[in-house]
């Protein structure tokens, strides 16, 4: 039951948090680094996913099947988030020479 | 009728309508009644059997400490109506003549409306709440007036730097409304000590927080620089609001408070200092101006700070007695300014104007009387009876402070002197000025005959105002130290004719300013900026504060004790 | 009948504006442009009917955001757009977001908190992109970006505490050991849902939203989202105390931002834009101020709803930043300049305002729970806030007399104006309702 | 659980580089592809979770649908979204903000607080498509259709931006 660093959680769902932390943190990292609208959007699905393997863990975890729905949900909720993105993306980077979401804006909002 | 007269600060709204959708065949006739209207409900409640008429709207106001919409009419109250009523009603009159063909006439009448009918809530305010309502709307009212006209260059920064002023005594003030424990916003029983038990720092904390409130209204010590900006208004507005009524609302709110203040003596020494050196640094700067309103401004400032100084003493009657024949004398100097000034075609430069008592003989003579009142003339006029009280006041209570206020008589006669003798008596004017209607003049009486007969209503004010304000002193047309001061300022007054005979147009100090508030408003703009300039319109920047944001906010809350 | 009248008040709405939607697009290519107006502006109504007769705070949240939302579908039929085509999908859009915000004021599930914020924050960056010029597109990328990051947030969050206390629903506790875990999952809930609240350090998205959506998409993410997720940080909050310093702390951070911010301001888009950051954070500070705070966040963000409302139906049809400068060669109509003025004052707070008593609602509980250091910030913020709002009143106001030159609000503007600014009049003479309405 | 550590740690590990493959890599076919493999990883993790059906979604849906459009769309932009390096600095705050956030997320998971300790994991949760099913359309329905009202929102707003055209310049 002892696993790494004094915890008292099993060591496989430690793995597994720790791992969705990392996921997350990569997601954040890509977002922050990168100019192209498409691997912002990527950076952001790796983000979610992150979310839905915590969700798993927890039904897992828990025993809640509960968690396996909010799972399917956050795929649903991917899918529909990729599509808007996407349009936006193409929408607004169509007709510029270079895709990149750091264009000095028109906006100072 | 003793539930209905509390709803006095009304009377003007019909008039605010009227002017407002454009009745009456002239822009601002529909609204002139209503002053009067005012004072004759203070002055029906001072005829009556001067029981205080309270009106209580329980829980109006949600999750207040007190949430009543309380109204109180009692002898301090009806005085000020009738202060407030009748300087207005002089004011709508003047004004008239004043704003005649001015486009937008109708706007100033509806603005005027506004403002009294805010100045009266403020005045017939029964609680904190209601207080701050009528506080801040007069503030709101200034700042509109004082950037009425849009087109003349620096009115709407005036009204900003007005409204910025205000901010901070309305945070005061809410501040106090909503500290107070549950239950205690009365104003008149504030002082109750029970009452102020919950509030860290006792009576203390809100005592000072109402003097903060008191001073930014009444321009007092370093929130003085609103005033003289505010001259960018038109002059019945100078008149009306910057002179008589709004900024001596915070001595009206002193006095009303004074029992409450009575517990703090450290905050009544502090109120006493901030009114003696403002009266004395005010009249220094009266003498540095080159405008002729700024110069009355400051002279406000001065009279203030004696109104001040004397709640700082404990003598609050005295304060509110001189606040009385002050609104009389101070409106009556403006609206003289205000018949120089419109029949020199706008010119307030006190360089140009110069010789006019053969051209504008009425007012030459007005003037006169209102200068001679602020200087505090013994028995023939008002402002002597008040000053004299204050200035015994202050020689009982903290002599120093005392003497020092009397030696600033000597200023005072010096400042009068020199913008009565520059505008009316230096060399004949080249200055060509039309000759002012009767309108414009009409008005001036009663507010003269005011300022040389109101110091005989004292002792009959004292007696009335005895509950409110405590048992007056007694009012003393001749007594040593009124000569004395009688005959500094009247010396004063002299020299500066002496002054300006010699010296001109350069009958004045050297300008000097205190950088405080340009250097506090670049800070705000500069701070301004810089938030703006975060908004860079690069989502690079916006994701990585975000996140990093809600990183941080993580960490903070994990360690938070 | 049974199935419907046994769900949920913010459920039977949302199937009611979805038909709705589908019947806004069915009719699309026959109808004109008056029947798709037509039936966009009956859904709210018709969704409201099941709320109406019924009781509770539940049905309450449900009728002000259908409230809001017809405000918005009748400022939709003045704005401009991209192109004319595109009236019928943001007319559905408007709808369906609205679902979204209903669900999201009433839900206890974080699911279904989920799932109704995404579907009006995705509403609302779709409308804001089909808005006029090239503007538009960027705002709407951006905030989709920062809104989709703030959605991971927020499934990570939901994640953790499901992990954490076994359970979706927004009251359950954690388990034994996992406190920690479960705390730092309810911030990222929060902290998400936020984003709707233009909340210092995450405002940026909502932000770019208010300076150049066509006004209608403004006002219903002022208006609208902004009540939504008022609501669920609300329930949040009162389930999970812990929460709330956080939400104190943004609060305020949000109030002196927005003081700074707007001062440098010199166009409408601008003020409204950080007026917005401003009053989310006064909505937080009360928020997490306790019981009292909530019921006076309740009541300021009425107050503040129906202000805000009633500038955005003032401004409607208006494209631009709006500089002072243009209020006083081209004045508004005496209406639309008399509503703006109104609105103004109101979100200024600065009596005689809805605004101010609301302001001074928040005040008592910040004292208590906050502390005098955070509510004398936050006092001198707000008070110092009236010195921007307040700059373009006299133009306005001097503008009316040549109001005659200036441009009349539309029929839908003007039912829109009188709506919520007689909601605001309204607050103004009885403060005291609305909170009866908070409780 | 324990004895599935191995597996569970291959998938987290192939799931990870995946992912920093993703947001390192320059050309958003890579990226794309990159993205694929991750969601693969991550399904193969789920099934070591027991959750058999979320599984088969992410292959599906996920790897199926959304990545798939990733592609197109890639080849639909500009010089296929092509990129600039970026500077030192990007790189620099970009892995301070990511360092800044795994600290946040990872502390309080190792120095897990609260009275006692968390209970453990059943050693077999039974789950089946049937009790998915119970949930959907049970505790968990009112979340579940209103994805309708989300997928009605993704449609609808895909066709209008797609379409999204100026008016003619006549006006």
């Amino acid at each position: 039951m002892t696993g790494p660093l004094n915890a008292t959680v099993a060591a496989p769902e430690l793995l597994v948090l720790a791992t969705s932390a990392a996921l997350f943190a990569i997601g954040v990292t890509g977002l922050l680094l990168r100019r192209n609208p498409m691997a912002v959007l990527m950076s952001i699905e790796i983000m979610l996913n992150a979310g839905n393997l915590v969700l798993v863990l927890a039904a897992r975890a828990r025993g809640m099947v509960d968690g396996h729905t909010g799972a399917l949900l956050v795929l649903v909720l991917g899918a529909a988030e990729a599509v808007i993105g996407l349009a936006l993306a193409l929408a607004f980077f169509r007709d510029r020479p270079a895709a990149d979401v750091d264009t000095q804006g028109e906006v100072h909002g | 009728m003793n539930t209905l007269l509390p709803w006095a600060f009304l009377l003007t709204l019909p008039g605010l309508v009227l002017t407002a959708f454009g009745a009456g065949r002239r822009p601002g006739l529909a609204s002139v009644l209503g002053p009067w209207l005012v004072f004759a409900a203070g002055f029906a409640w001072l005829l009556g059997d001067h029981a205080p008429a309270v009106v209580r709207i329980e829980g109006w106001l949600p999750l207040l400490p007190d949430a009543a919409f309380a109204l109180r009419l009692d002898a301090l109250s009806a005085t000020m109506l009738c202060v407030v009523g009748g300087v207005s009603g002089c004011v709508y009159l003047y004004s008239l003549s004043y704003m005649r063909g001015d486009p937008g006439q109708r706007r100033f009448f509806a603005y005027l409306d506004f403002f009294v009918l805010a100045m009266n809530l403020l005045v017939l305010a029964g609680n904190l709440a209601v207080l701050v309502a009528g506080w801040a709307s007069v503030g709101l009212a200034s700042f509109l007036l004082i950037s009425f006209w849009r087109d003349k260059e620096g009115t709407l920064g005036a009204g900003l730097q007005a409204l910025a002023a205000n901010a901070i005594g309305d945070a005061a003030l809410l501040l106090a409304a909503v500290l107070v424990p549950a239950g205690a916003g009365d104003l008149t029983t504030l002082h109750e000590a029970t009452h102020l038990q919950g509030v860290a720092g006792g009576a203390g904390t809100v005592a000072l927080l109402i003097v903060v409130a008191a001073a930014a209204k009444s321009a007092q010590g370093p929130l003085y620089f609103w005033l003289p900006s505010a001259m960018a208004g038109p002059t019945p507005v100078s008149a009306l609001i910057h002179a008589a009524t709004m900024v001596a609302a915070g001595v009206y709110l002193l006095c009303r408070t004074h029992a409450l203040l009575a517990l703090a003596p450290d905050v009544l020494t502090v109120v006493a200092w901030t009114g003696v050196l403002t009266a004395v640094f005010a009249a220094f700067a009266s003498l540095q101006q080159p405008n002729y309103k700024r110069g009355l401004a400051y002279s406000t400032l001065s009279q203030l700070g004696y109104m001040f100084a004397a709640v700082g003493f404990g003598a609050p009657f005295a304060a509110f007695f001189h606040l009385f024949t002050h609104a009389a004398f101070k409106a009556l100097l403006f609206l003289v300014a205000g018949v120089v000034i419109h029949a020199a075609d706008g010119e307030e430069d006190l360089a140009r104007l110069s010789g006019l008592r053969k051209q504008l003989p009425g007012p030459a003579w007005l003037g006169l009387i209102g200068s001679l009142a602020l200087i505090g003339l013994p028995v023939v006029t008002a402002g002597a009876f008040s000053k004299d009280l204050v200035l015994e006041a202050g020689i009982e209570h903290a002599p120093p402070l005392g003497y020092l206020l009397l030696g600033s008589v000597l200023l005072t006669g010096l400042y009068t002197g020199r913008l009565w003798f520059a505008v009316f008596l230096r060399a004949d004017s080249q200055l060509h000025t039309h000759a002012p209607d009767r309108l414009l003049q009409g008005p001036l009486v009663p507010l003269a005959l005011g300022a040389v007969g109101l110091g005989w209503l004292g002792t009959a004010l004292g007696t009335v105002l005895a509950p409110a304000l405590g048992p007056a002193p007694a009012v003393h047309a001749v007594s040593g130290l009124g000569l004395v001061a009688g005959g500094l300022g009247l010396g004063g007054f002299l020299l500066a004719g002496a002054w300006v005979r010699a010296r001109g147009s350069g009958a004045r100090l050297p300008t000097l300013s205190l950088p405080w508030v340009d250097a506090a408003a670049s800070c705000a703009n500069r701070a301004a900026t810089g938030v703006a300039r975060v908004h860079s319109g690069r989502l690079g920047g916006y994701l990585f504060t975000a996140m990093v944001g809600v990183a941080v906010i993580l960490i903070v809350m994990r360690i938070r004790p | 009948m049974h199935w419907f009248l046994d769900m949920p008040h913010s459920l039977q709405a949302a199937a009611i504006l979805s038909l709705f939607a589908v019947a806004v697009l069915l009719s699309a290519p026959r109808a004109s442009v008056a029947t798709v107006h037509r039936l966009t502006l009956l859904a709210p109504i018709a969704a409201a009917l099941p709320a109406l007769f019924q009781r509770g705070p539940e049905a309450f949240a449900v009728l002000a955001v259908l409230a809001l939302a017809l405000i918005g579908a009748l400022l939709l039929c003045t704005d401009a757009l991209e192109n004319p085509i595109h009236r019928v999908e943001c007319g559905a859009l408007l709808l369906l977001g609205t679902a979204g915000a209903c669900v999201l004021a009433t839900a206890n599930n974080l699911l279904s908190i989920l799932i109704g914020f995404e579907s009006m924050s995705l509403a609302v960056a779709v409308m804001t992109g089909l808005g006029r010029g090239p503007r538009t597109l960027e705002v709407a990328f951006k905030f989709f970006a920062l809104g989709a990051a703030s959605v991971a947030t927020m499934i990570y969050g939901i994640g953790l505490v499901a992990y954490a206390a076994g359970s979706f629903e927004i009251g359950a506790a954690p388990l034994a050991g996992l406190t920690g875990l479960h705390q730092a999952g309810l911030l990222l809930i929060t902290l998400g849902i936020t984003y709707e609240l233009a909340l210092v350090p995450i405002h940026f998205g909502t932000l770019g939203v208010y300076f150049a959506a066509p006004m209608s998409f403004a006002g219903f993410a002022m208006t609208v989202s902004k009540l939504g997720a008022a609501l669920a940080v609300a329930r949040l909050a009162a389930a999970h105390p812990h929460v709330q310093p956080m939400l104190v702390g943004l609060g305020v951070l949000s109030i002196t931002w927005a003081t700074f911010g707007g001062l440098a301001q010199r166009h409408l888009r601008g003020l409204l834009a950080y007026s917005a950051v401003g009053h989310g954070g006064f909505l937080a500070l009360s928020i997490g101020c306790g019981t009292d705070g909530r019921t006076a966040a309740v009541f300021y963000a009425i107050v503040y709803v129906a202000s805000a409302a009633l500038v955005a139906a003032a401004l409607a049809g208006r494209d631009g930043d709006l500089p002072y400068a243009e209020l006083r060669t081209e004045p508004l109509g005496k209406l639309r300049t008399t509503a703006l003025v109104t609105g103004l004052l109101s979100l200024s707070g600065v009596p005689p305002s809805p605004g101010f008593w609301a302001k001074l609602a928040v005040l008592g509980p910040s004292w208590h729970v906050a502390g005098p250091l955070l509510t004398c910030i936050a006092v001198l913020g707000g008070v110092f806030g009236a010195l921007y709002y307040l700059r373009p009143v006299p133009d306005l106001i001097a503008g009316l007399r040549s109001g005659e030159r200036g441009t009349a609000a539309s029929r839908s503007a003007g039912v829109a104006i009188a709506l919520a600014g007689g909601v605001t009049v309204l607050f103004l003479v009885l403060p005291y309702l609305a909170l009866r309405l908070a409780n | 659980m324990a004895e599935r550590m191995v597996p569970l740690g291959i998938a987290c590990a192939v799931a990870l580089l995946t992912a920093l493959g993703v947001v390192v890599v320059r050309r958003p076919v890579h990226c794309a592809f990159l993205l694929l493999l991750h969601s693969l990883s991550l399904a193969a993790l789920y099934l070591g979770l027991s959750a058999d059906f979320v599984a088969m979604g992410q292959i599906t849906i996920y790897s199926g649908a959304i990545v798939v459009l990733f592609l197109f769309v890639v080849l639909l932009l500009p010089e296929a979204g092509r990129e600039r390096p970026a500077g030192a600095g990007r790189v620099l705050l970009a892995l301070g903000g990511g360092a800044v956030i795994l600290a946040a997320l990872l502390e309080p998971m190792l120095a897990l607080s609260g009275s006692g300790e968390p209970p453990a994991a059943p050693p077999d949760p039974g789950f089946s498509v049937a009790g998915l099913a119970r949930s959907l359309f049970g505790p968990q329905l009112v979340p579940f259709e209103l994805t309708a009202v989300l997928l009605f929102v993704a449609i609808i707003g895909g066709v209008a931006l797609w379409n999204r055209r100026p008016a003619e310049p006549s006006r």
